[in-house]
């Protein structure tokens, strides 16, 4: 493994980069077959098999393209650059925060092609994605806060190489993030702007105008999102990778877990629930931290 | 010296020039038009001048001059005082009494002995506030040119006053290239009082029930700052017989207290902080080129500026720190509040003392990092907000309305304002653009020294976000159908200033490294000796993004409108209840036409409980802060 | 077994007292239904209190105008609006008034004399025993689809 | 200040099984407005009675609708009984009750799925149709059908059931019962369910007598009104106490039916014991002449099927009022003031049947 | 080749069906039948699915209904007559307000019979409409490749009568 | 519900795995009604009580006499069973197949004597 890591970090970031992104639809892909797999068998279901994300995708590649407006799709490929870009920069090594906020701005232009189609269900969605990102930014910059105050630096080139674990300085902080993380994995109880299962109060939510190619490039968006977001629970267990990936892949088991033992919350509680464990966990972290330091 | 004196007389010409030439007349035009290249081409001649030199202080004294401002003063006073009794109002008379007092006194008791070796001065941080004066506030002279005429069309009962506005509107830039330029204390005051009068008669423009009431709050307000400012003065002067910034600064932190308190408190009250918020919210009564020049990009600016200036006195003082929460809580609770308003003025106003809260609260922390910080903000958020004003000006007129609900589908109806309205919305929030950069590295001066605060902007961008996207998404969605195009009606005056600004919003973006490695370390450097070292990565890929999004947005525009075929059109998803594409069959067969309104979360975000908290908070700790001060 | 049923002919005036004074009591609106007879229509409005079963009916001609229950019964509007719809009725300020929007159907107003006639009954075969019945039902069956 | 969004909910809608509109006029997301439209489903069955005489019009009132087949089938079948004066024999009346409560249990589960599924607990719903198969796989070994029973005729019942098989049905019930119990608590108990219904769509007592409301939308709310009390059917010879939850809310509907669903195992149980042997119909004679409104207890509450014969084979009128169409109001009046992401918990606490509704 | 076999999402509405078909519906989507083992998913929304699963025989109302759901599905797209109702009206074909089968308003590719159609029949109508859908893209790509111009639907061989 | 979801990933899935794995049906479940050609009399009594109209029983000719009953229509209520007098009919527990056509569910029997001439796929144009 550690000859592994080596060789990473022998790479140049352009190469990182490509790596990203050839690898992180993959993987992510797969990780949602699994994700599919599991949830059936959870339910007592046999389930589709673990290659199903990928048929899915390829199906709606080959439909029709029907559009409610000509621009409509625009967002969606915006959406789509951006977070590669963001998983780009993150994995290149780049500044954490910068990863942050332009995943952000990817999830902004998610919102807008939500909202430029102008039908209902699509707008409920994309208000309540907005909520969403209420609930869950402040958490995310707070991920980052502590990882500066531990190691000292926002780069993830530096928090890779950090030696001491900083899961052990950061427990409150990746309690929050773990939380937050139901949200941006889209996993009941926090599914409300669009749900990766069908029945919901919403229809499709945000994606319910978005269809064929479109909806196929959303998914695989959401696979790289999941990559980088499993990226940064990485980040927590980096002093050992194998830890690490041990932990990543953990977080994701733990959520379809939540996922199968939750209804479906209401924006209110979503909101004010995030917000209050983000006090409760990550605010009292970072504090008790910088005390200690 | 000559350079910083014409800035400050031109703008007075001007201004006396457009009282005095008739209406309507082709020349005021062109003045006008000559007064934007001047005031442009000056601050930027004088950045060259001082582009590798550091400060420099000029020494400008003669009685003369000190004598014509205690005139000007005393007829300013005399006329606020004219003005009240006249409204019926007596607490701003009892204050410019007050304040008249104060200062005659100490004019002609121990202020007549007073030397003055540096009156004017000019360091890199005068020189962006010169630019953001000159630039953006002769812009919007210009906007004004157009607007000034359609306003009155729309309220046919306000009297038309286009002199009498121009005139304060340049009295206005006048007096703020005097506030950025003076050394002189005394100087400062003088300004700083010009600008609360000219604010005061701006924001009574339109001359009704709503906008004395706002009119007479912002002027009571001001004047308690500026009550408490002189005060400041006074006690310096006896204390530490300086009348000056720059020594101020210099002195021992114990004599000097008090009065960089109370010069704070103004500010305070200038960049509408809590408490006193309520001022600026209301001044969004006067017509638009007010409230994009005055109470978005330069008046309120003052009053951060000023209190930049004095932080480094209070540094490491509980004060700092007060000062330091009163700008958090103010960042906090407004971006909440905003949230919850859909006047479109009125959410500009809140996300505007959001940000003068962030930058108020770098202020008190006062680190190289913090300053640099919020020297960043405040150019990023002149340039982004003053557009945006301008654009909800032109709106209110083409729609009616200035309810942000109103603007539905606004890109199928005015789609190049839209386009500019959304640089200018990207520039108050998304990634690449200006004001993240600037709170990005708040964000880093904030967790170096104190982490409660990252957290206060932790949630309060999450809030920012909620606002700005939802208004976002309001004005891009699209429906189908024929809408007329109405901006064609938009003058031309409108739109160059509009085009200025929102070049300038992407060009401060890209230009960021050239601004923040020339202009803002420099400064910093001086004051701090050391500056922020910015990771030359994240530069470049802040730059590919922006240049990304440059080449994107109009190839993907592009491509998305012209070659984007094979396609089949559809109505939208109505539960299959569709009559045509944005109708559905209701109940009782009626034909609803689907109407999307955003959210406004007024149960968790409402005005009424949280604007009060916010001052109650801010009273205490402003009592604190005073009380310190004071033992 | 059999559920004692309550039937109360009542004149149509009086329609509303009588409710109000049921409304008084306690009794709850269980149904109101309507059923065509050779030239008029026969309204049944049941209340329930206590599993107690009472019915009010009276019959109309079909121009006639009836007073909705809907101000004393809120929930009667379905009914009245469905009576509307289905029967061709008139009646008077329902609180929630269709307009005759709530079915849409392929036939109008389905229920009303001209389109649903009451079925023959056999009056003098009543009387005689009864006839094997599969040939009957033979017959029966043999005219059904030829309607419509 | 009004910032009202104008939403069409249904008919076509993912958590509706069954084609209902709404209008919602909702602001944030609460509900200010919902206008319901119905006639999606509105075939106009009624009138078959022209059509199809008294004896064959069971099969057709076993299709009006799939969840209570039985339970229309039967107060049809008891109408006619009625009018026409037939004595059922009485092992038919216990089979009658036998399959209405087998009916109750199986959409009472259906019902605690698909309301799981309202509330996107997917899991649960899962874990609920699969219970719910196994009270199928016992219809289907009884009366041939999955779905529609189509086992009740005039004067009696269509198939008998064998002792074997009565036994084996109520002992795979009591097994049944320990993984009933084991999801029932998951819906009494779990947190986020309680979040979800707990003081959603309150119904006073008042409110549910002044509004009409039936069923568990009644007893819901403290208005004990369960017709089986009036003992048709075996219902006069077993113990039968109605269910009553006093929260009058959406967690109360839920607690009611999950209480009726232990409720009518135990009435099979009982009625599996006193089953007698003997005939299970009689030969039907004669022609209805007269009228009854024969009341039923349905899983969504009371039905009232109104037959009317003159004398003729054909019935002059019948008439199915069913608890959907008389709880309707009541669901109008919760949705106001409402969410977004509770109305369809409200329209599924009501259990709504259009089919049977609309005709 | 198409990916539609591997992946058909289905879409299910109520056309004025007794609600036994639609019962077994979501029953096939339960574990016992578990029908997202061939990668089926009840989306919900037209714009998603391929299959329209249409139950009951459609009334005056519902017609409008089933042809905007049917009209905003992409194509290729398949519709499945789920039960009697849906292929003929089944005991409600007299009546005044029934138009008597899906196939009345919309081209039904598979009909799937059954009062109520069993879990197993609609199973098997659903993996027949996969097929369909296959070469119903194999025939699109066909008439694209020769005519590039011409973007024939699936309406031509779909009569009224 | 964690313990049941744990539960169900131990025991493993429920599914049926239908299509792979045959399904048994119950005896008495309805599914598709055959005829006894031999025994029929022709009487239609069926054909007149069925619900949906999906038998047609017609005499061509006295020596030629069809029965036909369309299976996608046919709603297997069991009725024709137990009206038939001669108890010619039957109901099987399996389910008619989904079809691509709609005329593919009829099937008619001839019955010109003592021996069945088969007529199973008859098209309707």
């Amino acid at each position: 493994m550690n000859s592994i890591s080596e060789i990473i970090q022998s790479w140049s970031i352009i190469e990182r980069m490509l790596a990203f992104f050839l690898l992180a639809p993959i993987a992510g892909g797969v990780l949602a077959g699994i994700d599919r797999k599991l949830s059936a068998r959870l339910q007592g279901r046999y389930g589709p098999p673990v290659r199903q994300p990928f048929f899915d995708v390829l199906k709606l590649f080959q439909k029709e393209r029907i559009l409610v407006n000509k621009f409509q799709n625009f967002p969606i490929v915006l959406f789509f650059l951006f977070t590669v870009f963001s998983g780009a920069l993150f994995f290149s090594g780049a500044s954490i925060l910068l990863a942050i906020f332009s995943l952000a701005l990817a999830g902004t232009f998610f919102i807008l092609g939500g909202f430029s189609v102008s039908s209902p269900y699509s707008h409920l969605g994309a208000e309540r994605e907005l909520i969403q990102m209420m609930s869950y930014e402040p958490m995310v910059i707070l991920v980052a806060v502590g990882m500066y105050q531990v190691t000292g630096s926002f780069t993830v080139a530096d928090i890779v190489q950090h030696q001491a674990s900083l899961i052990l300085y950061l427990p409150g902080v990746f309690a929050g993030f773990v939380y937050i993380l139901t949200i941006k994995f889209r996993k009941s109880p926090f599914d409300l702007s669009m749900s990766h299962h069908a029945h919901q109060e919403l229809v499709r939510g945000i994606t319910t105008e978005f269809s064929g190619p479109a909806l196929g490039l959303i998914e695989i968006t959401h696979w790289y999102e999941n990559v980088l977001l499993l990226g940064m629970v990485y980040l927590f267990f980096a002093f050992n990778p194998w830890l690490a990936i041990v932990a990543s892949l953990g977080t994701y088991l733990f959520e379809i877990i939540i996922d199968m033992n939750y209804a479906r919350f209401k924006w209110q509680l979503t909101f004010w629930s995030s917000w209050l464990f983000t006090a409760v966990a990550g605010v009292s972290n970072i504090i008790v931290l910088c005390f200690l330091k | 010296m000559n350079v910083l004196i014409f800035l400050i007389v031109f703008p007075l010409v001007i201004s006396v020039l457009a009282l005095a030439l008739p209406r309507g007349l082709l020349i005021k035009r062109i003045i006008g038009v000559i007064a934007n290249v001047v005031l442009c081409a000056v601050p930027i001649y004088l950045l060259v001048t001082y582009l590798d030199k550091g400060p420099a202080y000029f020494h400008l004294e003669s009685h003369l001059i000190n004598n014509s401002m205690l005139v000007v003063e005393i007829l300013i006073a005399a006329y606020i005082i004219y003005i009240s009794i006249r409204a019926k109002r007596y607490l701003p008379v009892l204050l410019v009494f007050l304040q008249s007092v104060i200062m005659l006194s100490f004019e002609f008791t121990s202020g007549r002995g007073m030397q003055i070796e540096h009156s004017l001065f000019v360091d890199k941080f005068s020189i962006i506030m010169a630019l953001i004066v000159g630039c953006i506030g002769s812009a919007i002279c210009l906007y004004a040119i157009g607007y000034i005429p359609e306003y009155h069309e729309h309220y046919k009962e306000v009297k038309a006053r286009p002199r009498y506005f121009f005139f304060l509107m340049y009295l206005f830039l006048s007096a703020m290239f005097g506030i950025v330029f003076s050394n002189n204390l005394m100087w400062i005051y003088f300004f700083w009082e010009i600008t609360t009068l000219c604010s005061f008669l701006l924001i009574g423009y339109k001359n009704d029930q709503a906008s004395q009431e706002s009119a007479f709050r912002a002027l009571i307000m001001n004047l308690l700052g500026g009550v408490v400012f002189a005060v400041g003065l006074v006690y310096l002067y006896h204390s530490s017989q300086v009348m000056e910034l720059n020594k101020l600064i210099q002195l021992d932190k114990g004599y000097v207290l008090i009065p960089a308190v109370c010069i704070a408190f103004a500010g305070l009250v200038k960049s509408a902080q809590f408490p006193f918020s309520s001022w600026l919210t209301g001044a969004m009564v006067a017509p638009t080129p007010v409230s994009a020049l005055l109470h978005s990009s330069t008046m309120v600016k003052a009053g951060v500026y000023i209190i930049l200036r004095v932080a480094p006195v209070l540094e490491n003082t509980v004060a700092a720190k007060m000062l330091m929460l009163i700008g958090g809580v103010s960042f906090l609770i407004t971006a909440f509040i905003a949230i919850s308003q859909s006047n479109a003025k009125k959410v500009l106003a809140y996300s505007t003392i959001s940000n003068l809260g962030l930058i108020v609260a770098c202020a008190g922390i006062n680190t190289y990092s913090a300053v640099w910080a919020a020297i960043l903000l405040i150019i990023f958020h002149a340039v982004a907000k003053s557009l945006l004003f301008l654009c909800v000006g032109i709106i209110e007129y083409k729609l009616g309305s200035r309810d942000i609900e109103d603007m539905d589908y606004l890109i199928m109806r005015m789609p190049k304002l839209t386009a500019i309205m959304m640089t200018g919305m990207a520039g108050m929030f998304l990634a690449p653009f200006g004001m993240i950069i600037g709170k990005l590295a708040t964000l880093k001066a904030f967790v170096d020294s104190n982490p409660g605060m990252a957290i206060i902007l932790a949630y309060g961008s999450g809030a920012t976000v909620f606002f700005w996207i939802k208004w976002m998404g309001k004005i891009i969605s699209i429906k189908h159908g024929v809408f007329k195009v109405m901006e064609d009606r938009v003058s031309r005056w409108e739109w160059i200033t509009l085009g200025i600004l929102a070049i300038s919003t992407v060009a401060a973006c890209i230009g960021f490294p050239l601004i923040a490695f020339r202009l803002v370390d420099p400064f910093i450097l001086e004051v701090f000796g050391k500056t922020v070292i910015v990771d030359p990565f994240s530069v470049y890929m802040i730059l590919l993004m922006m240049v990304g999004l440059l080449i994107l947005l109009p190839l993907g525009l592009f491509f998305f409108g012209f070659v984007n075929k094979g396609y089949k059109r559809v109505g939208t998803y109505l539960g299959g209840a569709n009559i045509d594409d944005v109708t559905f069959e209701g109940a009782m067969e009626s034909s609803q036409t689907i109407e999307l309104k955003n959210y406004y979360l007024e149960k968790f975000f409402g005005e009424n409980v949280l604007f009060n908290a916010g001052v109650f908070i801010s009273l205490i700790l402003l009592v604190i802060m005073f009380g310190v001060a004071i033992i | 077994m059999s559920e004692p049923q309550e039937i109360i002919l009542i004149e149509k005036n009086n329609l509303l007292g009588i409710v109000s004074d049921l409304f008084a009591e306690g009794y709850r609106l269980v149904q109101i239904g309507c059923t065509t007879l050779q030239s008029a229509y026969e309204l049944n409005y049941s209340f329930d209190k206590e599993y107690h079963f009472k019915n009010l009916r009276f019959t109309v001609a079909p121009e006639e105008e009836i007073q909705s229950i809907s101000v004393i019964y809120p929930n009667a509007f379905l009914y009245e609006n469905e009576i509307h719809d289905l029967f061709g009725l008139t009646i008077k300020n329902i609180t929630i008034d269709y307009q005759g929007k709530l079915y849409r159907t392929a036939l109008k107003v389905p229920f009303s004399i001209e389109n649903c006639p009451v079925p023959e009954p056999p009056k003098p075969k009543k009387e005689t025993p009864p006839e094997p019945p599969e040939s009957q039902k033979q017959n029966s069956a043999d005219t059904k689809p030829q309607e419509d | 200040m009004a910032h009202k969004n104008i939403i069409p909910f249904g008919p076509q809608h993912p958590v509706l099984p069954e084609p209902i509109h709404f209008d919602l006029v909702t602001e944030d997301e609460k509900i200010v407005d919902a206008i319901p439209s119905i006639s999606y489903v509105h075939r106009g069955l009624e009138r078959l009675v022209e059509k199809r005489d008294f004896i064959d019009f069971v099969h057709i009132a076993d299709r009006i609708c799939g969840l209570c087949s039985f339970m229309h089938c039967m107060g049809y079948c008891q109408a006619v009984e009625e009018v026409m004066g037939i004595q059922v024999p009485e092992r038919a009346l216990y089979l009658r009750s036998i399959w209405a409560e087998l009916a109750r249990i199986h959409s009472h589960i259906f019902w605690l799925g698909v309301s799981a599924d309202a509330f996107g607990y997917e899991s649960l719903f899962m874990q609920s149709l699969r219970l719910r198969e196994l009270v199928l796989d016992i219809i289907e070994e009884t009366t041939g059908g999955r779905v529609i029973f189509g086992s009740c005729k005039v004067g009696g019942v269509r198939r008998d059931i064998d002792s074997e098989t009565l036994k084996g049905l109520v002992a795979r019930l009591t097994n049944m019962k320990a993984d009933l119990d084991e999801l029932t608590s998951v819906f009494i108990n779990d947190y986020s369910i309680q979040h979800r219904l707990v003081g959603v769509g309150f119904f006073s007592k008042e409110d549910a007598y002044t509004l009409g409301c039936v069923g568990p939308m009644a007893r819901a709310s403290g208005f004990a009104l369960d017709m089986r009390t009036l003992g048709y059917a075996a219902y006069k010879f077993l113990e039968i106490e109605p269910v009553v939850e006093y929260g009058g809310d959406c967690y109360a509907r839920c607690l009611v039916r999950i209480r009726e669903i232990f409720q009518s195992m135990d009435l099979i149980r009982q009625a599996a014991g006193k089953i007698s042997e003997g005939p299970i119909d009689v030969k039907v004679k004669g022609t209805p002449n007269g009228e009854y409104f024969s009341r039923v207890e349905q899983p969504r509450g009371e039905v009232i099927h109104y037959v009317k014969g003159n004398g003729s084979k054909f019935l002059q009128r019948f008439r199915v009022r069913v608890p959907t169409f008389t709880n309707i109001p009541g669901m109008i009046k919760v949705l106001k003031g409402s969410q977004v992401a509770d109305v369809p918990n409200i329209i599924l606490t009501l259990d709504p049947c259009i089919s049977c509704t609309e005709r | 080749m198409g990916w539609f076999k591997k992946s058909p999402w289905l879409l299910h509405y109520n056309a004025t069906s007794c609600n036994g078909c639609d019962i077994e519906i979501i029953a096939c989507l339960t574990p016992l039948y578990d029908l997202e083992r061939f990668g089926i998913i009840n989306t919900g929304n037209p714009k998603h699915a391929d299959i329209l699963a249409v139950t009951g025989s459609v009334n005056e109302k519902s017609k409008q209904i089933l042809k905007n759901l049917y009209d905003q599905m992409p194509n290729p797209k398949v519709v499945v007559a789920v039960g009697l109702c849906a292929i003929s009206g089944c005991v409600f074909q007299d009546c005044y307000n029934v138009l008597g089968g899906a196939d009345k308003v919309l081209p039904v590719d598979v009909y799937v019979p059954g009062c109520s159609a069993r879990p197993e029949s609609i199973i098997d109508g659903v993996l027949q409409a996969c097929e369909i859908l296959e070469e119903k893209y194999a025939q699109q790509k066909k008439a694209k490749q020769s005519s590039p111009k011409s973007q024939t639907n699936q309406r031509q061989g779909f009569n009224h009568e | 519900m964690t313990k049941t979801v744990v539960k169900n990933l131990v025991k493993g899935p429920a599914t049926l795995m239908y299509p792979k794995k045959k399904r048994f049906f119950t005896k008495i479940t309805r599914g598709s009604v055959e005829i006894d050609i031999q025994k029929c009399i022709f009487c239609g009594i069926c054909s007149k009580r069925c619900p949906t109209y999906a038998i047609v029983v017609t005499k061509v000719t006295k020596e030629c006499k069809e029965w036909e009953i369309d299976r996608l229509k046919c709603c297997a209520c069991n009725l024709c069973v137990e009206v038939c007098p001669k108890k010619c009919l039957s109901m099987t527990n399996q389910y008619t197949p989904p079809a691509r056509d709609r005329t593919a569910g009829i099937h008619k029997q001839i019955f010109t004597g003592p021996e069945i001439l088969t007529g199973k796929e008859e098209e309707h144009s």
